[in-house]
């Protein structure tokens, strides 16, 4: 398979009697493209190194979306193509080895370089999953070269880490053992977590995907079990099931419920016995329980509309209609595959519309009508919907922030509630203004 | 004895030298040995005023305390009078004077001078600068409108207001009152005098004329503002309009005492403040619930709590004045607030209550600016006495609209901001872009160590409950520190395990 | 293929929407895939606006490549029409779209909408944000003007400007014009358009009924100022008023262009401005001669290299700019102080220049306060790109009196106060005030350790000699090392003693 | 001797027949007290610290003075007397030793503790000298207490530091072996440099007093050869003589003249020989030579007023003059000691008018009749001479800047043409604007 392919565009559904109606619409999309996940990638993969392949556009999205903020030399770098690459493809391959050796000598550390296909490398056609081949038998052993594309054209933000991570499992080494293997980035902290919860259970050699360390991969084979961290990870799921690997099916580690499903689903499937998995969860899920509570609080009976972002919006809105009980007017996601939501979905309450891809304008006149208690949209929505006075979170950062499993379930919320206690504050404070004036001086 | 490391307020006669400075045709005379004479580079210096201020100083010596000192303040005082033909004169003595007993106000009538002398008392072994300005300026006030009588206002005039409160090496006073002059003819009221700032004897004694009386700064104009208004029957407002909420209840306050309508003003504040927006914008919203520290004068730390906790949704876990003239009024915020003010002017207490609240942010005088940066918090300056820094080249007021603007870019400039927290909390082992990194918009430079000492030495941290602790960011990580020790202590746990620290982080919350 | 860290300028259509995002009733169809939509959160969160920008995306899909993405320009563009009933509307494709060939122009024309729509060019390949927006603004000028005619202006009326520049993501557009307005106001001068900002298209056809044009900033407006003068006899002024002497020039260009007479807004200058006592002020003294590094966009960078020479004394030790559209006017800035302009949009080679110069203070863009937060240097910022940090709230314009002001305390602040810096010159060994301690007024951080590598390898530092180098206090340190190396170099030294560092010190002077 | 004496008020001219004539004034005098001293006192001794008992006067001098510029927490703090402090004296020592007692428990590493009198002290007379022998019984070993004053009444600026240092005489331990001791507070960079040339001739156990640590005193015997690097310390040297050493007569080592004379003095007095002394500073020299001469050109011809400060007037008028050319207009200084200023006089030109004393109003007449090029003059003055259009050179700079010797006599001028250098480059630049405007914008 080359690195473009991507999942099944429309898989049957299954095991999913009674799903709920779907919105599809057509129109203008608003939501990054896959290159934006290099933002945590080259992050949490510390020897690794992406090179978008793209335009000056591609370049610009990257240090908008997030990049003037991070100080250090970041770990991606773009490749700009100008007037002369697009005539002659042999010369941009040509090019492309001049760019990467320029790159290697300068970053030596460098051992797992993405090439990572835009837009307009796909629309013109750079074999990159080649340019790949050819470069890793140039720099290897010191760096294996790989490639995935981010384009804009094929991916929705999120679907660029499925991209990436796709591209690594052909890489990983076989094994006949048995074991756990957890995918999609995590914060270290949550990963952490995670890990001594499964050892707790015995699961002493639970692995994770992506590593922080990218050269170093976990072994996949027939005994794996893997157990998905963040469900837009279709591509990545698919080429392991292609090495053997049996992908289990859970909810996903969002809020209590889902963390405990989660965490029974990927422990029961490796012979944890359910007992010994109630006794090592249990401190954590009392904790969150009791840490929900305020949150609940806050949040129940409040409607919540989300606009497509991640493919989070899914699991976060089942855990905030069944933990938090808030109302869900409109769950937008930008792409819905059933099989790995089929469990979500069945948790869903009734009457909830999904929508799947985007019509923006149609979209924000359905919000403006419903005007819901709290708006989940992208940065470029965030501000226009408070100015027309409804309040919102901004969608990235649930995907930046530790938020899965017990310890987080309140921080998670606490994401929801902010904006509402903030808009409270504010407004509350204008209110009071109307007082007489305050005893500031006297004697 | 009191043992002092630095001072907020500077010596009463200090506080005199603040209203003369500011004001034209006055002059003081201070019996002071030659020492004293370092406070003019208060006003050429910190302040850059291009005037010596217009004081004169006995510079009396040793060798003068044998002889005749009385007779060098007499001599002294004929000379400044000759050479700057003040309106009017001051005197007084300054600490060391006082010990002398030389009595100046009644050296200086005898000396017979064409122009009122007005002696001040201003006991240096009790009182401080703030007070020393309030006296000053209540003498200079009586003094100027001696022989003016109560005369009701024609009908049908357009309002107007005196501006009271305005001295030298305050904090941003040169521009306060430029906004709030701004307020007052949104209202349609016309500013008749302004005072101490620049204004002189002659325009003191038309202070009664106006209908009533604008106080910024209690510290400075709440003792003459009350004489002016039993003596004249002079209202006087007494909010301070910093922040957009006081702004709006002045605006009330003073179209009230006009007898007009507020609203077009209001309208006006809607229509052009940009802090509102700012606040509410969705880059703020990690804001909410920051717990600030704030400790100034009294008029400043009340309206930066009220700033505070109503217009940027931050937590107020700590307020305090070394202003303890003004204690009463701090205390009643406090207690709005759930909290115990702070009053005091020993700067090493300050310091032991912002170690122990462990704020997220301090807004407070110069000498916070030092603690904080000794504890490795943010910091902004909410107060005097400042730095040469703070008094800038640009328009800087705290009062009114714009006013509201400035705190809002002041006091957020010093915090990491909210997407690259995010980062931080995610990746805070990456180790290029690491938890020791200063805010990506500040200068060349890394945060010092947060003081990270445990409090109670009864409890003991395991090792992987510390790695666990350093695993969160360290702006949050004073807090989490001081909640699971506070839980631990509440459970009478002596050793605290990781099981410990997700227990009080369930417990307390984020 | 060009290998890109970090850019300054965005592609050529974020500059198209930099023009329509100011302007208001103009809609922009941008033939794009989704990914290009990331461009509103630049308008939305870095610049905080509260609308988004007038930009509809076709955001055509790979799947739509084999069918028709003509038919879904045609489709979009429409529904966007009936949306936003726009008085006017562009229409042109980002990078991507440039590919596929579908000529939005012409496809819109083929809607024949009831407005005017003009196509842009932007070759996405070749050109860039700065260019991008220049053209939008010359195109949407020239086609909101089709059909006017130069008519001379009637005798004796008012004169009449037009400010033309201030868009969208600019670096302080939003108080700039503010400031030129009051500076024409001063002149007796009335401000007929301002554009892109706020305009409307029929704001922009009557363009031509000024009596000249403002351009602030060149990289926006110079091309349709231009093209307004051939057109309508329209001249427009060419100084850029940052700066008082900048200013001073400026008022006397447009007092020269209105018809009048300059001395009274010149006399306002000299009474309000407050950086000339500022900058001469004593305390101000040590800025002189300091060495400062400046890089931004061409008109920034030449003002600010005026400002840093001419009103605070500093040294530029370099100067360049990413815009190669007026690199010319860089060069000739460079001439003039005797340096060789570094014109690169390449963000490496800056940095290299920037630590091959060791400065003392750098002047850039968001970029350059990267690289001086690596090198261990103060750095302001001057020019966009910026940081929402750089949208400030507070009125902080760079031009004019205000913007002289702004500017004073936006340079200094960075740096070391100057008693404090002779402080640590002479205690530099102090255990508790120490040499790695950041300014005093600067937040709770120490500066990050100042590169100190010996740029040629064929030196070497004697130990004692190394050691007597660190007793220079760390900013001049870089200098002293810069300057002993350079003479060993040029004495054929290759070892450096203490000796060889005080012939050096002898021979460069301090 | 108590540390109040202070040195013989007037002593009788000593070896300079054709001094020039003085002006005499009395009246305001705009000069630090000699508590300012301890800005410096409390950096260059680590191991000291200075308690003032004084009002809130003092304390609010030292922080107005520079301590608000300083952060770290200072080596010094105030005692502020208080209303019932004034009434009885025995209570005002208890109060004192509580204070004492309260300060090195908190700060147990201080090794030297001067109780620093001051006006009111003074004036109610308490008796700080046998407060500090009472608490020094209680507190040595660790702790060392001694007592001078600062206070304005007795002390200007710099005498500060003479009294202090002379309070520390009594305590150096005796010798009989002959050596150079260098007296007054120097930058630690110039302490080194001027070791280094001392052993350069052979004087490797060359002393300074203050030392950087004050509880390790240097010895002091008939042997010991007193080197004043500063003019201001007449009590100090007395205080030495009254130990038995010899106070050498030297010019100051200000400018590349003053520093060879100062040296040569220091080791002839040692029995270095003229030619050892000549071959050990000549690259010195050389380099102060060349460094100068660009320092020359710029001030050579213009005209100069001093303000009294520091003491340090007449040196830095005498290299002024006689280095750098300037024309002399009046040279003020608080108070002048003839005998240690006998050969700085003698080398000064003829004309010049020396002020002893001030009546400040009267002097800035004669400054402003005069517009002297540039006015030497304390903080207070600074900014208004600058205002009436007079360039001027803060004085303080001058004591705390590295100023001696020959590697900084090139800087010492750089502060004298720094100022000069920026009005100029102002002023042009504003010329300069009446040309066209700038061709900012073309192509």
């Amino acid at each position: 398979m080359t690195p473009f392919d991507r999942a099944d565009p429309a898989p049957p559904a299954t095991g999913c009697a009674d799903t709920p109606p779907v919105l599809r619409e057509r129109g203008q999309h608003a939501v990054f493209c896959g290159l934006t996940g290099i933002i945590w990638l080259h992050r949490k993969m510390r020897d690794a190194f992406f090179l978008i392949v793209g335009s000056r556009t591609c370049a610009h999205l990257m240090q908008s979306a997030a990049g003037v903020m991070i100080f250090a030399e970041p770990r991606f770098a773009t490749a700009i193509l100008e007037e002369q690459d697009l005539a002659g493809l042999a010369d941009a391959n040509d090019e492309l080895d001049r760019v990467v050796d320029r790159l290697l000598a300068r970053r030596p550390d460098v051992k797992t370089l993405f090439l990572v296909g835009s837009c307009p490398s796909e629309v013109i056609k750079i074999d990159l999953a080649r340019a790949a081949q050819r470069l890793s038998r140039r720099h290897l052993p010191t760096t294996r070269v790989l490639a995935y594309s981010g384009s804009g054209i094929e991916t929705t933000f999120t679907e660029g880490e499925d991209a990436c991570l796709a591209s690594l499992v052909p890489e990983m080494p076989a094994t006949k053992a048995g074991s756990l293997l957890v995918i999609g980035s995590l914060p270290d902290m949550v990963e952490d977590q995670f890990a001594r919860l499964f050892a707790a259970m015995g699961l002493e050699d639970t692995a994770f995907l992506p590593a922080r360390e990218a050269f170093a991969l976990p072994a996949v084979g027939p005994g794996t079990r893997v157990l998905m961290a963040q469900p837009f990870l279709a591509a990545t799921a698919k080429a392991l099931e292609d090495r053997g690997a049996v992908v289990l099916s859970a909810p996903y580690p969002f809020g209590a419920e889902g963390t405990e499903a989660w965490l029974r689903a990927g422990a029961e499937a490796l012979g944890v016995s359910p007992d010994h998995i109630t006794a090592a969860i249990a401190p954590g899920k009392a904790r969150a329980a009791k840490a929900l509570a305020s949150a609940r609080e806050k949040l129940a009976g409040r409607s919540v509309f989300f606009f497509p972002d991640s493919q989070l919006e899914i699991p976060l809105a089942r855990f905030l209609a069944r933990e938090m009980g808030m109302r869900l007017i409109e769950v937008g996601t930008p792409y819905l595959h059933r099989r790995h939501m089929a469990a979500e979905m069945a948790l869903l309450p009734d009457g909830v519309t999904l929508s799947e891809g985007q019509d923006v304008d149609r979209q924000l006149d359905r919000a403006r009508a419903a005007r819901p208690d709290l708006t989940v949209c992208g940065l470029g929505l965030a501000n226009p919907l408070e100015a027309e006075g409804l309040a919102t979170k901004w969608s990235i950062e649930l995907v930046f922030s530790p938020i899965h499993g017990f310890e987080h379930a309140a921080d998670l919320a606490e994401l929801f509630t902010r904006p509402l206690t903030r808009r409270a504050l504010l407004a509350h404070a204008q209110d009071q203004s109307t007082r007489g004036p305050e005893p500031c001086a006297s004697s | 004895m009191r043992l002092t490391v630095w001072t907020y307020d500077g010596p009463p006669h200090v506080g005199a030298m603040r209203v003369v400075t500011a004001m034209r045709g006055v002059h003081y005379v201070l019996h002071a040995p030659q020492g004293d004479t370092y406070a003019d580079l208060l006003f050429t210096m910190i302040e850059r005023r291009d005037r010596r201020p217009p004081v004169t100083y006995t510079t009396f010596k040793a060798s003068d305390l044998g002889a005749d000192t009385a007779a060098l303040f007499k001599e002294t005082a004929r000379a400044a009078y000759e050479r700057f033909r003040p309106q009017a004169m001051i005197v007084s003595p300054s600490c060391t004077g006082e010990l002398i007993q030389d009595d100046p106000g009644g050296l200086a009538k005898a000396l017979d001078l064409p122009v009122p002398v007005i002696p001040l008392h201003l006991n240096s072994y009790q009182r401080k600068e703030n007070w020393g300005a309030a006296e000053t300026f209540h003498a200079l006030v009586r003094g100027c409108c001696r022989g003016r009588t109560y005369e009701p206002k024609p009908a049908g005039a357009r309002p107007t207001a005196n501006i009271l409160g305005p001295a030298a090496l305050g904090f941003r006073h040169r521009d306060d009152q430029v906004e709030v002059r701004r307020l007052l003819g949104l209202l349609g009221i016309d500013v008749a005098v302004t005072a101490p700032w620049e204004a002189s004897p002659a325009d003191l004694a038309r202070l009664p004329e106006a209908d009533f009386n604008v106080v910024l700064y209690p510290e400075v104009a709440d003792t003459a503002a009350k004489w002016l208004s039993r003596t004249f029957r002079q209202p006087f407002t007494r909010t301070i309009p910093i922040g957009l909420n006081a702004t709006r209840d002045f605006l009330r306050e003073a179209a009230e005492l006009a007898g007009v309508d507020p609203a077009p003003a209001l309208a006006a504040v809607e229509a052009e403040a940009r802090m509102p927006w700012y606040s509410a914008s969705v880059d703020s919203t990690y804001l909410t619930g920051k717990r600030v520290f704030i400790f100034g004068d009294a008029t400043h730390a009340i309206a930066a709590a009220r700033v505070a906790s109503e217009e940027l949704g931050f937590e107020v876990c700590g307020i305090g004045t070394y202003g303890r003239e003004f204690a009463r009024d701090v205390r009643a915020a406090a207690e709005r607030l759930s909290l115990e003010a702070l009053i005091t002017d020993d700067m090493l207490e300050v310091e032991e209550a912002i170690a122990a609240a462990r704020p997220e942010l301090v807004l407070g005088t110069q000498m916070e600016r030092h603690i904080a940066k000794r504890l490795g918090l943010p910091c902004a300056v909410i107060s005097a006495p400042v730095h040469v820094q703070d008094h800038p080249a640009r328009f800087a007021p705290q009062m009114g609209i714009e006013g509201a603007n400035v705190i809002f870019d002041t006091w957020v400039h010093p915090l990491m901001m909210g997407l690259e927290e995010h980062l931080l909390t995610m990746f805070r082992d990456d180790p290029e872009f690491h938890d020791e990194a200063a805010p990506s918009h500040l200068g060349p430079a890394a945060p010092a160590p947060v003081a990270e000492d445990t409090a109670d030495a009864a409890l003991a941290w395991a090792a992987d409950a510390e790695q666990e602790l350093k695993k969160i960011p360290f702006f949050v990580r004073g807090k989490a520190r001081r909640n699971t020790e506070r839980f631990a202590a509440d459970h009478g746990l002596s050793t605290i395990t990781i099981e410990t620290l997700y227990d009080a982080k369930a417990h307390f919350g984020r």
